[in-house]
């Protein structure tokens, strides 16, 4: 058991600390949220700040604790995250650097490293959601081409997205796991259309995404045709895997932050709310120390996070729901208020237990695989 | 002991939510959602049909009737996510001209925020220095004033009575939709994670109608200061549930969850929030 | 909506409170808890001065609203609930006097009433607890007696029983809620085995009981044979249903008594202890409501409570053990001395949320029976 | 960074897992709960296999390992349900005479309580006005003491650590229980009701198990008071799970859970309990 890093992942931390010093502040401010191509432009150029530097392919290319450490600092330097280039960062581009043939890594690999291409990510469809793999949007062979008829939902960044990370159904007849691919779609193809998608927290920043006859070349398969189940199931444990190190960091701040406004206006006096603020400190902390363990297994085991990421997520969403319940506790009446900090925040959180897989999903994973209960049906 | 409804408190219940689907529905909603003012038209309806005059004596031109019976229809107004200060206008009838008649919309300052301040024609106590916020509820405008307002006890009793709506509304819609919803090849109500999700909805939201009903009854502090916590648990924590059978399905702003969950925030927050309810429920047990 | 009762009512609560404060004081000083036959006697005891008095019946033959008034001031009074006469007023009795004959009314039901006679509970059996009808005890039927072979668990009082409320399974052929009856077993036939069971609170309330070849006559059958299951579900509802009026009166009792305690010795400053309590207040006080919303829904329909029950139990059984986790968090270190008090109550709420049907079971009846949701399998 | 055990770290757990199967089995267990005394030879045993002074620095007759390797050894004492004043003996190694070789027993006020005072060769600190209690813990008998004793973070630690093993072992016995109890025609782990109750006892301990170690590894306060705090939850809820995955059949004297419940009760109360734990933490959010 060891938390220390080596001499060389310190050295990486010094320089990457100093680096940010002098990036952030030149970086231009945020953009107005309902803004897409000011955020695209503002995420890709960030995104190419961090090439230009060498940190960009930190996502997946380097070591999961050079990985821990990058996520680390740049969150506590208040840096954005990946924002625009999340998919292609954290789901497409994992996914394509696993399981693509050399063509396709140099030919969509270098983009969304260099912040010049947006992926999205077509996966659930609105009969399609806990169930994915009931997905109904068809691709039917034609020569060299796939001709797509369907619909995706929960489509993040669409309006903006150059790629669409695509299930698309290759064999109706099939057993349900056995009949989808795996496609990489042009967002720009004929018969794509989308339609922004506002949630509960007032954003669009889903979309829906109809495909109506879309012409898709079988080179941009990736995988074996049929095979795209088992290829999902890459791209989802990355998913849940060590997709939110940012974000721990972040709600510790973010615990801070509460505990600092609570001082202030008073409320800190408040035996329970202090106490329940302890406790999420103690909750956090140990998420953290989760996330090491995580990571350390990662970098001992190969890479690719195991189901144990199915423990994290499941204790991770519903705390972070809690953090924000606190906050609307530290804010009282503020926390009726869209503009008070949080408050927004507090909204999105709730979609937690329920998106890439929903807790009570999670609940029957780790029951049936990691404790090898048998199966419910 | 009869603590059932009798005949005309059920008939009242049905005449209330038959008045509200007609005059209130889910266009309506969504049109209110979108940034609508208050509907005048609709609250003078209210008025005509005695709303805000349930609890004024006939000698003063109400309908005389007792707090059970106001019970039971803002616990419709809840479930149908009626809009406006419905609370603070009731309880200015008498008082404030045409108020009991739905000709004057008062506001009123609850804890330390004002709801329909800018719509109302007529605001209580002093709220010249209340602010506009950015309301988390679409359905419910807010501001907010710098020194809690006295919390009435009457306002208390009648939020919980709306949160009981709430709390009985999102069982409905979480059952509605287990039932039709497939996933895996049948509805999601056959699983038992969302089966015991929806017991744990009427659960809450039977135990509230208990707490509720006796405390509009006896009209008792402490029986008041149990039917807010009770309801407040049952409309908040049943509309996260609710939420949660909905899946991806409940997170659209099209959805009418969230409106639920929202709502149940605000009245949450009225008469300063439930821990001084907490406080007083201990107290009580040293009295 | 009306909390208040009738005159005749309140005549008859006062007229018993009046027969309480003469009948308290000399009922004789509870006995070592270990001793089985002392606890008998005077369970016993206390039933037939009830009887004299003219209150012998008032567990299942007397208006709903009056039973609560007789359970309400009983309890407030500090008298002894049913105790060893448990099973036969609150199950075994209100079963027969539904569904016995004229004759099996008249042969049991006084004895009952009159504190004459003990009934045990033989219903779940090692292979069927919360699956009750997949149990095995096995009648065959040999002339006009049935003989049984079988084992039944967690039968209370077991020890000074005369009487056991039996289910056996008369059909093994038949789909498993077919085939089965329910008997009334001497508990001296021979053949009767009972081995007393040690609990997790150290008590031996429980025992084990072994049938070999218990001949048990045909006409001590209640109900059909092969229709027992029906005739278990009217008890089984007597038992979810208001047979927990005393205990909530008891609980709020305890929860005054634990607001005193910690005013005593200064726990009272701790406000997350205070608002807990408090909170504890809402909630039992709503659990009384719930009873009187039960019990005035009983007495407009007819008496057999209906699977509201559940919801009742499924918000009482955690309830309850909030309760004296609450108590524990008052006693501080005295919670875990066995002395003191609460700490035996404590251990023993921990079987509220499993016996007479788990918290688990009880969810599934309220989604499936109440909710109308599918049947899930 | 490499979390994980090292090779050594995960051959003393298994070697001090074998070590406690074979000389503190089922039979063993029974034998404590039915009221026997603090077996020496075994507590010899412990001495000779260095369980005592794991901590001791070599140059002290110790075998000079850290806190990792305690938490460690620990975790397969709560595992296993050992009995004795273990950590005050540990913590008296080097300094009581005979303690590291476990030739003397010593108990230590702990709390409001001292664990095994009567079965002791040492009490420390003064215990003289210590009274006996019935303890709730067949396999831990308790005295009180009039003034709580200071809090010795190692011990908090190292209790963490026996509070993980607890939450392991109930998991544990709560799946096997699952796969194999049948109920309805099928293994109870079939129900979504169960699988999930199961897959909360292990999301609880693995959030424990990160937090325990990480507070080896740094010794820090913080992460002791996080440590304590996560451990206690899943020790005791994971307990209280287990018995409900088991029904009626976890509530008889002669099954392995209550005795976990009651036992991670004891440790839950070491050191005052969990209230001390919660306010450093949230001070140190303000730090």
């Amino acid at each position: 058991m060891d938390l220390s890093h080596t001499p060389e992942d310190e050295e990486f931390r010094a320089r990457l600390r100093a680096w940010l010093a002098t990036a952030l502040p030149v970086l231009p401010p945020p953009p107005d949220p309902a803004d897409w191509p000011a955020r695209r432009a503002r995420d890709l150029g960030w995104q190419r700040a961090l090439y230009d530097a060498g940190y960009g392919e930190l996502h997946w290319d380097a070591s999961p604790t050079t990985r821990l450490i990058f996520l680390e600092e740049t969150e506590a330097a208040g840096a954005p995250y990946v924002g625009a280039n999340f998919v292609g960062l954290l789901h497409a581009g994992p996914t394509i650097a696993a399981e693509g043939t050399d063509g396709q890594r140099r030919r969509w690999l270098p983009p969304i490293l260099r912040g010049e291409e947006v992926w999205c990510q077509g996966f659930s469809e609105p009969g399609a959601g806990s169930d994915l793999a009931s997905l109904r949007t068809r691709a039917r062979r034609d020569g060299d081409h796939y001709v797509v008829d369907g619909s995706k939902i929960w489509t993040s960044h669409a309006e903006v997205a150059d790629w669409c990370e695509l299930l698309v159904r290759t064999d109706p007849d099939a057993p349900r796991h056995r009949g989808i691919s795996w496609l990489a779609m042009p967002m720009d193809a004929p018969g794509v259309t989308v339609r922004p998608l506002r949630t509960l927290a007032g954003s669009a920043e889903f979309a829906e995404v109809f495909l109506d006859g879309v012409r898709i070349p079988v080179a941009n398969r990736v995988g074996a045709e049929n095979d795209g189940w088992r290829v999902t199931m890459v791209t989802l444990s990355f998913e849940r895997g060590t997709a939110f190190v940012g974000e721990v960091v972040a709600c510790r701040r973010v615990l801070r932050e509460l505990a600092a406004a609570a001082r202030r206006d008073g409320r800190w006096d408040d035996a329970v709310l202090r106490r329940r603020l302890g406790r999420l400190n103690a909750e956090f902390l140990a998420l953290w120390r989760l996330t090491q363990w995580n990571v350390s297994e990662a970098a001992a085991g190969g890479g690719v996070p195991g189901v144990g990421g199915s423990v994290f997520k499941l204790r991770y969403s519903h705390a972070r729901q809690d953090l924000y319940d606190a906050a609307a506790d530290v804010l009282g009446p503020g926390a009726l208020d869209l503009d008070s900090p949080w408050v927004l925040d507090r909204l999105s959180s709730l979609s937690y237990t329920i998106a890439a897989g929903t807790s009570q999903i999670q609940r029957t994973i780790v029951a049936e695989r990691m404790l090898g209960l048998p199966r419910g049906r | 002991m009869r603590f059932q409804l009798t005949e005309d408190q059920t008939a009242l219940r049905r005449a209330t939510r038959d008045l509200l689907e007609r005059r209130f529905g889910e266009r309506e909603r969504r049109a209110a959602a979108g940034g609508g003012s208050l509907d005048r038209a609709l609250w003078r309806t209210l008025g005509d049909a005695g709303f805000f005059a349930l609890c004024l004596p006939e000698r003063d031109g109400g309908v005389g009737l007792g707090f059970p019976e106001a019970v039971l229809v803002f616990e419709e107004a809840g479930r149908a996510l009626l809009t406006g200060p419905l609370i603070a206008t009731l309880r200015a009838a008498g008082e404030v001209p045409g108020a009991a008649s739905g000709e004057t919309v008062v506001a009123a300052a609850d804890g330390w925020t004002v709801e329909w301040l800018a719509a109302a024609d007529v605001a209580r106590p002093d709220t010249a220095d209340a602010v506009a916020v950015r309301s988390v509820d679409p359905l419910t405008p807010l501001h907010r004033v710098a020194r809690a307002a006295r919390v009435d006890p009457v306002a208390v009793l009648l939020t919980a009575a709306e949160q009981l709506g709430t709390a009985v509304r999102v069982c409905e819609l979480a059952v509605q939709h287990a039932r039709t919803r497939e996933q895996f090849g049948r509805p999601i109500g056959a699983f038992q994670a969302v089966q015991h999700l929806c017991a744990g909805l009427l659960v809450r939201a039977e135990t509230a109608r208990a707490a509720v009903y006796a405390a509009a009854v006896t009209g008792a502090r402490t029986d008041i200061a149990a039917a807010r916590l009770l309801a407040d648990e049952a409309a908040v924590d049943g509309a996260r549930d609710c939420l949660q059978v909905h899946g991806g399905m409940g997170f659209t702003w099209e959805s009418e969850v969230h409106l639920h969950l929202k709502r149940a925030w605000v009245r949450a927050g009225r008469g300063g929030g439930g821990a001084a309810a907490e406080e007083a429920l201990a107290a009580a047990l040293t009295a």
